[in-house]
């Protein structure tokens, strides 16, 4: 029965790393909190009319929550290669796929999961209109689902550096890009009454192909940074 | 088990244009032990690293049952149980929910009685539940070390296992390498350390293979 | 001397907590009778506003967590200077003690002004220069509240906390006024704080109930936080530990 | 009273949820300021029971 | 001739770290690349209307240097910290002030200054009127400066730990929020035709406030930071 | 010099409430070399932190020329060198480079031709102008070595000096510290090797002091 197996080598790598994160606390508060205080600074920014705020809410939601997203994903893999267990998990004679997507979602759950289901209080701060709400939320947690796919490699390739950081932003950023376009247009359409499932269904289509690819280049990369 | 466990053919490697070791060549079966000797940076980290497949800076043949490493990974690796010199351990969990993880990983489910033995064994009974990152050094290492009566293998690798360890600890790791060899293990280690083993054993001097 | 003399005195953890648990029963009976009858009152015996109708009945709540929740971050930079510049070790138990305290009066106040701001200006939030700095202010303490945990040694995280405190405390008045520039620049849509003349006498008295309930709490709290904290610092002396086992000997 | 009957005092003429909301939460957050003094109390005294009892246990072994 | 002495205590330093900033390159190149990449995220998130970026363009410009900025810091005193460099600073007789000093400068013209010199190219991006170009300039100037003193306070209480990262944007973000204000303020005051000197001497004041106090800071909190 | 130099008065000092050290008492005379011994973990790099003030982690006393060090700080900082076991260079500089910024640390400019002297002390002569990061380690702790001559003090706080170096490097600090003693300096430092010097010197088993 290896899809038994399977299921249950997935719930393992999930439990323990969401364990883990709660455990320290930091790594799921941290970005939560840069996503509050960097929305709050827009409209020191920018001023602060209700009504050019709401006009900009769904923009700079998405943008900073990707942001968000970005600087929580060089922790993905840092800690298991610091402490070694990187190097078990590759030295397994079970599949490694299963193992990084299981990783990946678990680093999901703590990072986009809970900026999705803060972002309407942040709404709420930048005057968003609530027909965008809903919208927004499940744009965050298609979308996030996808940067968090996409994330997962740049750290697996980064992992191995010293430097780590900024240089991950370099190769990830670019790759953001479609899923911020497509993410912030689902609320906007939303706020200005248009039909918003379309874009949101191209959500869906990234994340299922994230979901089926990227652990493929995962298990590549982080192969290659174990291996240096 | 007709055919040598484990076969290192000429190997070669070398980092920043320094050779580490050329045309080494060594055989490991079962029930027999190898430590690889050498002064630090000779590349004993470097060897055991390519020997578990985590590194492919080589040149060279390494040969399991025969058979490449690189084409019969899957079978290599349920074999094999290596021990880095890492951690091996993440800090904040318990030394019970790392083990389970590491079980996990070899796709055994519901194993925590074995794990409870193992912990046992290794001197860390009552310590079960206590989060690693408050456990010593020494404690710690033992948590790793664990994992040897945990996951069933028929080749360990072990990298400097008795780091952070007492001396009434290793010698008991002595006696259970001892043991694992007897029943039919093959154990490859590098150690700092004079080993002390009832057995008896290989040393490979890496210094030896140097710029050769 | 005498100075020298009294904060030596009043330093002494041992004392403080001797001294705290005779306040205690005072602090707490009084805090709660001032907010319980303050709030009962506000609630159910002061008219209505004329302009807000009910809803102001929430200025018992939230005025006096706003009030405290400021005051509360001055307490904890001051408290860190003293240990800072006389290695007080109680002013440090003092400071670790206010951040979780004055975070969570921050939040309320944000919260009940949030809840207020609905029916009163129709909308959760605006960008006011006051709400804007009390948001700020809410950040402050969670940096605090993080750089706190984030160190693994205690001597180390109280002189951290203390530095921050510090930086926070002379960054305050800088934010408060920058903010309230910004926001008079800007000359937003015409919500705002309609200023003092809205409250009449028989809405002030419970007001005043429940500000000096709140501050009577926050003593309250502050004072059961910094004496958990107190027994933890000191568990391997002897005098604790008989307090602490004193039945059982 | 200000409020005629019960049931308007708690709708409050139609701002009862916010009124009521607001209080709701301050007695949560209040309250849970105390709960968590005294939880983290308790926790130290057991910690230090235990401290003693190490104690004891060891200087026992001593003698 | 302590003064003399001071002077060239304050010049080795400066060189130093601004040769080995320039010899590892990521040091200032990565601030740069992330401006520039996440103002052009921008028009991506909000719409690419002229005029409403033109509006917006002071503020996000003024945002995102910020953000740069403050991610840059986390390095400042840690590279120095890892190799044990910062424990021959806290150990020499001659004051730890000057040395700070010219430390937080060397980084702010690794960092504050390249950004201040290429904002211009990214405001014509972000439609910026040419008379904020100049004003744009000047202001992210005096207050990248700023931003880098306050910045080197939270660098140097969290040198220590581990964590790092988004721990110094909680501990700094609130702190950089006046600068922020007034920033930006000059930029649109200076393209609504307005007189934008006040604040732009406003944010002189700042620094120089910033110059005499934060070195205080930051000495004390590398103290604490090397005693642990 | 008729006051002691350095003087340490029951000191005490612990980490996670394991006690490193309690109640040392020793004294370290113009003239005079010290060694602290003990196994791993036993505070040696913690005591040293602490006499360099670096680290206020302690109960007792440290006087320095009779004064005490907090209050002193500036004096005894003008006659201390201490040697940590980091790094202690800039990887991306060159050996002159980073000695430059030691001794501008020190208020000292235009010193190139002394610290040219000590490169070549060490023998780094043809390495002034590489970086760093390409220096063998051992190199690399002979750059931070090179310290010890570019920089006048009275006092060598020294942690593991030996660390990476080859033997017959080791024989050349040992002579180096010889002759500093010889002229009047003192030298505290902690080693694993076991010291070959010419003179008499003291021997600080920490071990000794843990638990007291
Ligand atoms: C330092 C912090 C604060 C203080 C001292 C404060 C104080 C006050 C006072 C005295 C009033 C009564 C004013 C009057 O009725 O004329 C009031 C009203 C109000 N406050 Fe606050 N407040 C603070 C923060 C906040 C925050 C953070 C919010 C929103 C999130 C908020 C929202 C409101 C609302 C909605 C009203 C009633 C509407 C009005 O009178 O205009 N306040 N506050
Ligand atoms: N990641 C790396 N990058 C560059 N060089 C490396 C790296 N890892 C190891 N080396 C070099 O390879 C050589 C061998 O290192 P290795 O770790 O194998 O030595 P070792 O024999 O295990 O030493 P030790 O006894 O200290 O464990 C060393 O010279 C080292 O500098
Ligand atoms: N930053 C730290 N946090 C917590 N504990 C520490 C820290 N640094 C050192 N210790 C603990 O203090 C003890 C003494 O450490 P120290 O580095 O002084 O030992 P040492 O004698 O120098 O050992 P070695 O021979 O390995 O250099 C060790 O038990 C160590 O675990
Ligand atoms: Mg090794
Ligand atoms: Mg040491």
């Amino acid at each position: 029965m290896p899809s038994a197996g399977l299921l249950s080598l997935i719930l393992a790598v999930l439990q323990r790393d969401v364990i883990a994160s709660l455990r320290r606390g930091s790594e799921w508060s941290n970005p939560l909190v840069f996503y509050v205080m960097v929305c709050a600074l827009f409209p020191l920014g920018i001023g602060p009319q209700p009504e050019r705020l709401a006009e900009l809410a769904p923009g700079i939601l998405w943008v900073v929550a990707l942001l968000a997203s970005l600087l929580a994903t060089d922790s993905l893999f840092r800690g298991d290669f610091d402490d070694g267990t990187l190097e078990q998990m590759l030295l397994t004679h079970q599949s490694l796929y299963p193992q990084v997507l299981a990783k990946t979602l678990a680093h999901w759950m703590m990072t986009g999961l809970p900026l999705s289901v803060l972002s309407p209080i942040l709404g709420v701060l930048l005057q968003l209109p609530p027909a965008g709400m809903l919208p927004l939320m499940a744009s965050l947690v298609l979308g996030t689902m996808v940067l968090s796919f996409i994330g997962a490699i740049g750290a697996a390739l980064t992992v191995g550096l010293r430097k780590g950081g900024l240089l991950l932003s370099l190769i990830v950023l670019p790759l953001y890009i479609p899923v911020l376009i497509f993410g912030s247009s689902v609320v906007k359409t939303a706020i200005d009454g248009g039909p918003y499932m379309p874009q949101l269904a191209m959500l869906a289509v990234f994340f299922l192909v994230a979901l089926a690819l990227s652990p493929l280049a995962i298990c590549g990369a982080l192969r290659i940074s174990v291996d240096q | 088990m007709a055919a040598p466990g484990l076969q290192v053919n000429q190997l070669f490697s070398e980092r920043d244009d320094r050779v580490l070791f050329s045309d080494l060549c060594f055989q490991l079966n079962a029930g027999q032990l190898v430590q690889i000797a050498g002064p630090n940076g000779s590349g004993k980290t470097s060897l055991l690293r390519i020997l578990a497949g985590l590194s492919s800076r080589y040149e060279g043949e390494v040969l399991w049952q025969g058979k490449s490493l690189q084409r019969h990974r899957h079978d290599y690796l349920s074999q094999l149980l290596y021990i880095g010199h890492g951690a091996g351990i993440k800090a904040v969990l318990s030394p019970l929910e790392n083990l389970r993880w590491s079980c996990a990983l070899r796709g055994m489910s519901h194993c925590d009685t074995s794990i409870m033995a193992a912990l046992d064994k290794v001197g860390l009974r009552g310590f079960e539940e206590q989060a690693c990152h408050s456990l010593s050094a020494g404690q710690q290492r033992r948590v790793n070390l664990a994992r040897l009566f945990c996951i069933p293998a028929s080749l360990w690798v072990l990298d400097e296992p008795f780091t952070a360890i007492d001396q009434r600890g290793v010698a008991e790791i002595e006696q259970w390498l001892a043991d694992f060899v007897h029943d039919g293990g093959a154990v490859l280690l590098t150690t700092h350390h004079s080993l002390n083993f009832s057995h008896e054993f290989t040393i490979l001097n890496l210094g030896d293979y140097a710029n050769a | 001397m005498s100075i020298s003399s009294t904060f030596h005195k009043w330093g002494s953890p041992r004392w403080f907590y001797q001294f705290s648990g005779r306040l205690l029963p005072w602090l707490a009976g009084l805090s709660l009778l001032l907010l319980l009858g303050g709030c009962i009152w506000g609630l159910a015996f002061v008219p209505a506003d004329y302009k807000q109708g009910n809803s102001f009945r929430i200025i018992y709540i939230h005025v006096p967590a706003s009030a405290v929740a400021m005051g509360a971050y001055v307490t904890m930079a001051v408290a860190g200077a003293i240990h800072l510049i006389w290695r007080m070790k109680l002013a440090a138990m003092v400071m670790k003690a206010i951040a979780p305290i004055g975070a969570s009066l921050t939040f309320l106040a944000l919260l009940t002004g949030a809840v207020w701001g609905k029916p009163t200006w129709g909308t959760w939030w605006v960008w006011d220069a006051r709400i804007t700095s009390v948001l700020i202010l809410f950040f402050l303490y969670l940096g605090i509240i993080a750089l706190h945990q984030a160190f693994e040694n205690r001597d180390a995280a109280a002189k951290a906390c203390a530095v921050l405190a510090i930086v926070g405390a002379v960054n305050i008045p800088i934010i408060y006024w920058s903010v309230e520039w910004w926001y008079s620049l800007h000359q937003p849509a015409s919500i705002s704080f309609t200023g003092e003349s809205t409250i009449h006498p028989t809405m002030l008295r419970p007001l005043m109930a429940t500000l000096s309930g709140m501050y009577l709490f926050f003593a309250w709290v502050l004072l059961l936080f910094t004496r958990a904290e107190i027994l933890d610092r000191e568990r391997n002396t002897r005098w604790v530990q008989d307090i602490v086992c004193g039945e059982a000997r | 009273m200000y409020f005629d009957t019960f049931s308007e005092l708690l709708n409050m003429s139609g701002h009862g949820s916010y009124v009521w909301f607001s209080y709701g939460v301050s007695v949560v957050v209040l309250g849970s300021l105390i709960f968590v003094a005294r939880r983290r109390r308790k926790q130290t005294e057991q910690h230090i029971r235990a401290i003693v009892r190490r104690k004891q246990e060891s200087s026992s072994t001593i003698k």
